[in-house]
């Protein structure tokens, strides 16, 4: 009973500086990749405190709720949008033996059920504004997540399939380095596919500010706003996670893997977590038609050949 | 024997539907063949619509304009070279040809072999009677068989030239051919069934025959009373015929005449009552005589072959053929006798004001024909078929020779000729025979059948009521004394009053100026010969009788019928001698309307029967909207009413719908719960 | 447990849910409610399946059947509602009553029923079909 | 009463409790979100009666997928914010013969509950944990029931046929002079 509350602190205290530390790092080197330097003022060592302002300055802002708005949705939504992710973090292994809050036999069907259930938040924003631009933003949340989960599932199941256990901490055990080319192409859908379920760039049609202002969140101020920015920076943590656990071996590296196993982890959950800021500043925005066809003709398609090829490889090994 | 007989009736029969399938491909085969060798002629194959020759009643507007045609048809006899090209004509005539041969064959080895030959080819199993599909040859059927097939083949003959330029002459053909066949079966029958087959066969060729210029409406409605006024006697002829055969066990000729004695008299009575509405139908005897002058609006050879010298000899034939049943049922042979003597006399006096030559010679068709019943009636059978034999001889050449006048003059009336004596001298010599025959002057056919038939009736008159006198040459039957003279006095006056109107048609046509405006020529050489060839017999026919000892002339009979003859041919003479120009009949001053509407008969039908009909339909027409329709239509109207009462739950809405059926379901399961 | 806890949680639940089908108009409600039987209809075939446990795990991997046959039977749902809002405008099922008989006005009733008119909506629908 | 059936009771309560506010709400999207609460009590349920698998699916394809389809749904078909009034023949929500529905619903509610109370009054579940993985659910599937299985992709092939020719605009039946 104390380990599990002393995992669940831990957890917690993850789940609040991970983010930030994303954040930050998003804010660093997006600006050192655009020839600049960033914030550079606050906490006096090169911005480190930026976020924590920010933070302040979020929640002193004014609660504003629209007349219009659906007012219980409307301040439900930021929760529904960041809980699941708190939730999936939970059945995430960091390291071996039982470094994990909960280890679920079923734990990668539970990662993507919650997952898929914190676009709802999205969704919820976007109608409770009362705003022809928040709802269409909504919308495009709904379609994005159609067309996405499907592939993202098929990748999961790749990983899955190898490793023949749902279980996320049976699957790390299983991996050996060799999956890293087996499951190349399960990888990248997995990783693509998460990133538009997550409406990050260059999937970020739902949010687009040049067209519909800011999407689901135009009428979102405050803390509710940094409710919503803090969901899409721990999604960004639980995909790299998720990724990290699925396909790259989660704590397993070259060496000391059950003293470092975390350290592990973190590592490749960081580099994945750049590679998301990086393709945010090279890549520009999809149009609804791209982001639909690459969905369908590419991702589909593809997660299905890893499928097969999973099996293939496994029938032979078997 | 049996097997040439049924050949014979066979022969038509296909040639009928030969003709009909492949008449007009003959017809082409034939004149594509000719082209070549006509060289330069024109190829008209006679599928060519060409306006049709109708000799209609009413004087045609058309009548000039139909002269170049008329004058193309005398001049260069194109009928005669056209012929070999007339694919139904051919197969029609050869066919007939055929069966006239056969016939010829049978009635010769019947009259060297005197005797009955008869056959069953099959037996059709009903259950209760037998119908036997067989045949009989004796001296009657072969006689009248080979009569039958002589006028048939002279009119098919006749017709070549006379319907030249028919569009339809493909199914005229072949129903000439059918209603021949027909006619045989009739003759050579030796079962009553097969009998009325036949009979049934004759009465709707007659009508497609008879309205065969169905695009005048007349005709259509003259051929549509023909079929309705003799079905109206069928009805009768047919439960005759039940009668007979059920009262007798069996529908063969033979065994009805056998089963006669043993039949009770009111059977007799009754059965022979009722094939006397079917002959007095077919025979045109009065009352349901009044098709016949209608049925004139056929084309002419039609008139002479069905409604001169076969069809209308049937209902004649059919008595002979029965006679001993007749026999045994004086009541009929008196009722035959009566409307014998109306007939006869009613249609003479009809026929002397007509002024359509056609018309004349149908109302002296009827006269004739009652001539032959009152025969019958008095007990001279062979007179009669002996006089039905002449008739048929005489009555064809006098519809032919009358149908190449009409030809010629473009008209049927008789006040549009006059003075063809010169230029028409074969017809007109054809047909003084023809004439003299009707009237039945010495030495031709019909003076020496008519003698006999009035011999006949004088005798009977004469023996009538006195009993066992069974000494006398020919039995008599059993009629009452009265009804025996007036037959003899009605066949003495009609005799001159046939001498009158055959002598005004004759002198109408043939003397004095001519009052139409025609190019007078004689007929075309086929048609001119086909009347003069049925002139011989109709001359010589009569000393045919001299054979048999009730034939041959009597003194007393023939000298009282010549006197009346001259009485009534002087009057017609001497009234047409003070004026040619006029026609003799005005004389009669208002009678003459009444004779020339034929006593208005037609008229007392359409009072007494049709106008009641149609008054009746009418009401029931009426009762049928009133009553029954509204009956219906307030059926709908109250069903509708229900119905809109039960619409009102179809609303459309799914929820209601689906609301009911879960309520339903949960009723059920309530129940089943509940109860189990 | 006792076997009645989920089953007359699942009988309630296809109450509400016969409940819904029939009384919401909105026709995407009716979906939801449709949703809510089979999801009562799942929670019996679950629990039977505990109940009797099945060594084929029929009632479980029915359930199974039933949420994917769900999930399309929604996308399909889903398809013709849209359909018909693209046509007519609305979503309200009882307004949908051209299978019905056609409503009138009481003159024209009275005057009878020899007017058929019920055709028109029909047509005007398939007009609006079109591109 | 057993822990587990106070448990059972709570989350039957909250679904069925939501349930009737799906079917009662005056707001579309409510009764939507009203579906996920009564959905995951359910899938509670599940987890209860060791139907793990089973009910992380309920998850993953009814709040995952149907509830956002129906979402999606409801914002296309333009779905006012906010209370509807309720109201006479325009209500939009509930049709006129929301009291016979209210009688079928309970009449249903009284048979089915009336015979599962007489059939089952001491059927008792023994719950063990060891049916509802993956594993068992995965063989079980694949040996004895793979024809329904088979079967069952036969008709998502065709719902999804059915689904796209219904919502394209672009194909459709010709009409008689060819055009689309």
């Amino acid at each position: 009973m104390l380990e599990l509350v002393v995992k669940l602190v831990l957890l917690a205290a993850a789940f609040a500086v991970l983010p930030l530390l994303v954040g930050q790092t998003e804010h660093k080197v997006m600006a050192h990749m655009q020839a600049r330097l960033g914030p550079m003022y606050a906490g006096a060592f090169h911005g480190w405190a930026q976020l924590v302002a920010d933070g302040v300055k979020f929640v002193q802002k004014e609660d504003v709720v629209p007349r219009a708005a659906d007012r219980r949705i409307f301040k439900l939504a930021p929760a529904v949008a960041l809980v699941p992710y708190l939730i999936v973090l939970v059945v995430v292994p960091i390291g071996p033996d039982g470094q994990v809050v909960l280890d679920l036999r079923v734990g990668l069907f539970f990662a993507l059920a919650v997952m898929g259930v914190g676009v709802i938040g999205a969704i919820m924003a976007g109608w409770a504004s009362a705003n022809k631009y928040a709802l269409l933003g909504g919308m495009r949340v709904a379609a994005q997540l159609m067309s996405y989960e499907l592939p993202m599932v098929l990748a999961a199941a790749s990983a899955a399939m190898a490793a023949g256990t749902l279980s996320l901490t049976g699957i790390v055990e299983e991996w050996r380095w060799w999956w890293l080319p087996w499951q190349a192409i399960g990888a990248v859908v997995f990783f693509v596919a998460g990133l538009a379920e997550l409406r990050r760039p260059p999937f970020d049609m739902p949010v687009a500010d040049s067209e519909i202002v800011f999407g689901p969140y135009t009428e979102y101020g405050g803390l509710r706003f940094a409710l919503f920015l803090l969901a899409e920076y721990a999604g960004i943590v639980v995909l790299s996670a998720l990724t990290t656990v699925l396909f790259l071996g989660g704590w397993k590296g070259p060496f000391l893997e059950t003293e470092l196993g975390w350290l592990w982890t973190l590592l490749k959950v960081f580099a994945l977590s750049f590679v998301v800021i990086w393709l945010r500043v090279s890549y520009p925005r999809l149009r609804e038609d791209q982001l639909q066809r690459l969905a369908w003709a590419w991702l589909v398609p593809l997660s299905l050949l890893q499928l097969a090829l999973t099996g293939v490889v496994k029938v032979a090994m078997a | 024997m049996i097997a040439l007989v049924s050949l014979t009736i066979a022969l038509p029969f296909c040639a009928a539907f030969a003709g009909m399938l492949l008449g007009r491909r003959l017809s082409r085969t034939l004149s594509a063949r000719a082209l070549p060798a006509a060289g330069s002629a024109a190829p008209d194959a006679p599928t060519t619509p060409l306006p049709a020759v109708v000799p209609d009643a009413a004087p045609a507007p058309g009548d000039e304009a139909r002269v170049p045609e008329l004058s193309r048809l005398a001049g260069p006899d194109l009928a005669l070279r056209r012929l070999p090209r007339n694919g139904p004509a051919l197969i029609a005539i050869a066919s007939t040809a055929l069966a006239t041969l056969l016939a010829l064959i049978v009635a010769t080895t019947v009259w060297l072999d005197p005797g009955t030959r008869e056959g069953t080819l099959t037996l059709v199993p009903t259950g209760t009677v037998d119908i036997a599909i067989g045949l009989q040859a004796d001296g009657l059927a072969a006689l009248v068989g080979l009569m039958v097939c002589l006028v048939a083949l002279a009119v098919q003959i006749y017709s070549v030239a006379y319907l030249a330029e028919d569009p339809r002459y493909c199914s005229y053909a072949a129903f000439v051919s059918l209603f021949t066949a027909a006619m045989l079966l009739v003759v050579y029958a030796a079962d009553l069934l097969l009998l009325y087959v036949g009979w049934e066969v004759m009465g709707i060729c007659s009508y497609f025959l008879i309205g065969h210029h169905w695009e005048d409406r007349a005709n259509s409605r003259a051929a549509v009373k023909a079929f309705l006024m003799t079905r109206l006697g069928d009805v009768g002829f047919l439960i005759g015929i039940f009668a007979l055969g059920i009262g007798a066990g069996t529908f063969s000729i033979g065994g009805v005449l056998d089963a006669v004695p043993d039949l009770p008299a009111g059977t007799l009575t009754a059965a022979t009552l009722l094939l006397l509405a079917g002959v007095a139908g077919k025979s045109a005897q009065f009352p349901l005589h009044t098709w016949l002058p209608d049925a004139m609006a056929g084309p002419t050879p039609i008139s002479a072959l069905i409604h001169a010298a076969t069809m209308v000899a049937a209902g004649i034939y059919v008595i002979a053929r029965l006679y001993p049943a007749f026999w045994a049922a004086p009541a009929s042979l008196t009722v035959l006798g009566i409307v014998a003597v109306i007939s006869m006399v009613g249609s003479a006096l009809a026929a002397l004001a007509q002024t359509d030559l056609k018309r004349v010679l149908a109302y002296s068709t009827i006269s004739q024909l009652a001539y032959m019943a009152a025969g019958l009636a008095v007990g001279a059978q062979t007179a009669a078929v002996f006089h039905l034999v002449t008739h048929g001889a005489f009555k064809a050449l006098l519809f032919l020779a009358a149908g190449s006048v009409i030809l010629v003059a473009g008209s049927n009336l008789l006040g549009r000729y006059g003075g063809l004596r010169r230029t028409m001298p074969i017809t007109f010599w054809a047909m003084t025979v023809g004439y003299a025959a009707l009237i039945g002057l010495p030495p031709v056919s019909g003076f020496f059948s008519k003698d006999s038939i009035i011999e006949g009736a004088r005798h009977a008159a004469a023996t009538a009521g006195r009993e066992g006198t069974g000494d006398t040459a020919a039995a008599v039957p059993d009629i009452p004394g009265g009804a025996a003279w007036a037959i003899y006095i009605a066949l003495l006056v009609t005799v001159g009053i046939t001498a009158a109107y055959a002598m005004r048609a004759w002198l109408m046509t043939f003397f004095g100026e001519q009052r139409g405006s025609f190019q007078a020529r004689e007929a075309p050489a086929l048609m001119t010969w086909t009347v003069a060839a049925l002139a011989v017999p109709s001359a010589v026919l009569g000393f045919f009788g001299l054979g048999a000892a009730e034939l041959r002339p009597h003194l007393v009979s023939a000298g009282l019928a010549l006197l009346w003859a001259a009485g009534g041919g002087a009057a017609a003479y001497l009234l047409w001698n003070r004026d040619p120009a006029r026609d003799p009949a005005d004389r009669l001053g208002p009678l003459r309307t009444v004779f020339d509407r034929a006593f208005y008969l037609d008229e007392l039908y359409a009072a007494l029967v049709v106008r009641p009909v149609r008054a009746a339909a009418r009401a029931v027409v009426v009762a049928d909207r009133r009553g029954l329709d509204a009956l219906v239509v307030g059926t709908a109207g109250w069903s509708r009413r229900a119905g809109g009462a039960l619409r009102r739950i179809q609303t459309g809405n799914a929820q209601s719908y689906l609301t009911g059926l879960l309520a339903g379901v949960v009723v059920i399961a309530a129940g089943v719960v509940i109860l189990l | 447990m006792h076997a009645l806890y989920p089953l007359v949680v699942s009988a309630l639940l296809f109450s509400v849910g016969v409940y819904g089908v029939l009384a919401r108009r909105n026709a995407i409600l009716m979906l939801m409610s449709v949703e809510l039987m089979l999801n009562a209809v799942n929670l019996n075939l679950v629990a039977f399946d505990a109940l009797w446990r099945d060594r084929l795990h029929g009632g479980q991997l029915l359930t199974l059947f039933t949420i994917v046959i769900a999930a399309a039977e929604v996308g399909l749902g889903l398809a013709i509602v849209l359909l018909v809002f693209r046509n007519r405008k609305t979503v309200e099922v009882d307004r949908l009553t051209e299978l019905g008989e056609a409503r009138r006005d009481p003159a024209e009733a009275r005057r009878g029923a020899d007017a058929e008119t019920s055709a028109e909506p029909v047509a005007a629908a398939r007009e609006g079909d079109g591109p | 009463m057993t822990a587990q059936e106070v448990v059972f009771t709570l989350l039957g309560a909250v679904a069925v409790g939501s349930a009737i506010l799906v079917v009662t709400t005056r707001q579309l999207v409510h009764a939507a979100l009203w579906l996920v609460v009564s959905f995951g009590a359910l899938a509670g349920a599940y987890l209860l009666l060791t139907a793990e698998f089973v009910a992380w699916v309920q998850v993953l394809i009814y709040v995952g997928a149907v509830v956002v389809l129906l979402l999606f749904g409801i914002m296309l078909t333009r779905a006012p914010i906010g209370r509807m009034p309720r109201g006479g023949p325009d209500d939009p929500l509930d049709s006129g013969n929301r009291w016979a529905a209210l009688a079928v619903a309970l009449a249903t509610a009284g048979v089915l509950i009336t015979t599962l109370v007489h059939g089952f009054s001491d059927a008792v579940i023994d719950l063990k944990a060891e049916g509802g993985g993956a594993e068992p659910l995965g063989a079980s599937l694949f040996r004895t029931w793979v024809l329904p299985f088979e079967v069952l992709s036969v008709l998502l092939l065709a719902a999804l046929i059915g689904a796209i020719v219904l919502s394209r605009t672009d194909i459709g039946p010709r009409d008689r002079e060819g055009r689309r």
